[in-house]
């Protein structure tokens, strides 16, 4: 199970150069942090652009956190700012990408990630993520505890973006989301394109050539 | 020109009903000291305006156990199950705003802005009882500004005109607070002499500020 | 004619208590400057709080300038700011006041003053000034160099503002622009009501009261 | 990641009908030496932004003398005597915006807010083709954002991040238009080392500016 995040994590890190500067949410996309190369450069929405990892035990400072209250290291490079230059760098487009989990996200890009019925939690930034960043990257295990697709035709909880999502990543497969709809990228060694589409609730487009997973990552 | 006040003129600010903004980001950044003489005031009936609800504990937390909250504009509510059953009872009337929306409608209430267009939360919840604005064949969300009675603000320094420098993301929304309170009060970790801030690493001009809450 | 003008400076002075923050516009309200309590403190435009006299020779500073391109000297509890944060303090309301010149300026508490016929300068920062300052006090001298007023029953020339004018202070009077209409406030001493409406084309509200300009100043 | 590069770099980056923001207020805080690669560029059809167009001689009037620029938006341009001539003679189409609204409309362009209301100008010339728009019975002019394909920057510290600090009332519309422009350009008077800057000093986060022109 673990590595299964693992790998999605080392998948989406190779999206991105050094000098990009890119958003990761809480949970999985987290992960990310630990593979990117040298360069790519870390947004936290409280209002930060160049941190790392969780400091040494005793070396924590109140001052420095993350978007969800974690200590974060500051990096050589590092500038701090108020939510709302954090946010002009979000809407305006100057984040090259974030990655964000999901609840259920579809072919269309849709993304649903931040009400569930019965729990009370909010938004946070993610609506303002998903409308700003260049690319929209959604990490997710292919399928709920349940066994059942978390990639749908049509997302029936209620929508952090329409229409936004630009990659989808999980440990089955690469997605691009087209206007034609979700086009298989990469898919894990070993995998049938039957297999993948069985997994899956909205339709796959299966292109002439795919990348395997084992070699992307 | 001095600001600096002592805790009960600050006390004595506080009154049932009025909009409360408070800066800070996930107990980290809040005025405490100033939400502890918010809380001691007994102040009901208050619409609170912060990026959170904190935890129940802490920070603006406090404000939903002690029930002085009424309405809360905020975007995010997770850390704190005990508003969860306030809004589920009644208890607390939420509107929940993406946090960058948060930000430049409290901004905008500080500017003298009008209302923004943001593309945030189309074909989402958030364009309920909203007015769309196409400009260009693109259209957009009007956002309102907003303001507060009495905005609460936590620094790293100020100096006895209000300069304030804030300290890494304990900054958050603490600078937007503060020019959108009709009576801005200070907390700062350290009140400095005047004079010794240089102009360039001030973060928020004294102007937007109203009092300075005295360090014991 | 500086004493005119000096006299109009100190009535301004006189309008500011020690926390409010002013700005004052060039030429005629430059001169409020010499004559402001301890504690009132200048904004100028292009992104400071907290200016004081012209620096003296030597002591000039590119980097510390005003509107209108003259040194400044930076008092203890300067801040600076950029161009932004400077037009939404205006704009928000946080200036006590703003002290303008005129061109004309009439009855309804309409200014015009950033646009001759024939000549191209543009408007700067007066329009924002006089819609968001507390307070929009005008100062001119009561005729302009022909000996026509520049208080009119309405302005000619392109407005810079439509009813925003608050307080008109010229060598002959203090006037308050009310819903009736221009309320004088004070009056130069000797100075006779006949005198000071034959001296301006817009018709004068003489209350009760009228204090004398040399009490006020 | 370090982003300095140089001169001939630069130069090659100005086109023919370009919108090209500029720094600086009244010859104060403008990138002179970006000007200069401009000039030398001979790029032609320009629209300028900057809050004023300058002396004839020094900084933004240099494009006015040059013919290069033949759509200006700013603020001002009483101190320029040859933009008067050229807009008597149709060389240059100018739009005058107050100079707050010209601010937020950079801000705009930067920060992917739509438009803003504002209530500046009510009631005269700028009204002219505007939209209005009114909120709670309060009338506001609609004000649209503003782009440019390069934006020109002085600073007084860079360093190889982008990461810049200003100094004194030469910050101006700088840190405004570091926001706005597609690719931005700075010119700083000093290159300093990454992590010599203290994140809560700077002024202009690195994420803003692509190219830091070299000093000799």
């Amino acid at each position: 199970m673990s590595d299964t995040k693992e790998t999605i994590a080392r998948i989406v890190a190779r999206f991105f150069k050094p000098g990009d500067v890119v958003n990761l949410g809480i949970g999985l996309p987290t992960l990310v942090a630990n593979y990117i190369e040298d360069g790519v450069r870390l947004h936290t929405e409280n209002g930060l652009i160049g941190y790392g990892q969780t400091p040494p035990a005793g070396q924590e400072d109140d001052d420095f956190t993350g978007a969800g209250a974690q200590y974060i290291s500051v990096l050589p490079g590092a500038a701090s700012f108020d939510s709302g230059t954090s946010f002009a760098i979000v809407r305006g487009g100057h984040l090259a990408a974030t990655v964000l989990g999901a609840l259920e996200v579809d072919e269309l890009g849709n993304l649903a990630n931040w009400s569930l019925p019965g729990k009370l939690v909010g938004m946070g930034g993610a609506m303002d993520l998903v409308t700003g960043a260049k690319r929209v990257v959604v990490v997710t295990e292919h399928c709920n505890k349940k066994g059942e697709p978390k990639i749908l035709e049509r997302c029936t909880l209620p929508l952090t973006g329409a229409r936004v999502v630009t990659n989808i990543v999980t440990e089955l497969c690469v997605l691009d989301v087209t206007a034609d709809g979700l086009v298989v990228h990469a898919m894990a060694k070993g995998l049938s394109r039957e297999e993948l589409q069985a997994k899956t609730a909205a339709r796959l487009i299966f292109p002439g050539s795919i990348e395997e997973i084992a070699e992307t990552a | 020109m001095d600001k600096v006040i002592a805790k009960e003129a600050v006390g004595a600010l506080f009154k049932d009903g009025q909009t409360v903004m408070i800066g800070g980001f996930a107990n980290h950044g809040n005025p405490k000291r100033l939400i502890d003489v918010l809380v001691e005031s007994g102040a009901r009936g208050l619409t609170v305006i912060s990026n959170d609800s904190g935890d129940p504990d802490y920070t603006t937390g406090r404000l939903v156990r002690s029930g002085q909250a009424t309405r809360w504009i905020c975007s995010h509510v997770g850390m704190n199950p005990e508003m969860g059953k306030a809004v589920a009872e009644g208890r607390i009337d939420l509107e929940l705003n993406p946090q960058g929306t948060l930000a430049e409608r409290i901004r905008s209430g500080g500017a003298g802005v009008g209302g923004v267009l943001l593309r945030t939360g189309l074909g989402t919840v958030i364009e309920e009882g909203k007015r769309k604005i196409e400009v260009d064949g693109v259209e957009y969300l009007l956002e309102t500004p907003l303001r507060a009675d009495i905005a609460l603000v936590h620094a790293r320094k100020a100096d006895g005109c209000g300069n304030l420098v804030y300290r890494g993301t304990s900054r958050n929304f603490n600078p937007l607070v503060a020019m959108a309170g009709r009576i801005v009060v200070v907390e700062a970790e350290e009140i400095v002499p005047i004079g010794s801030l240089d102009p360039d690493e001030i973060h928020t001009p004294g102007i937007f500020v109203h009092m300075i809450l005295a360090n014991d």
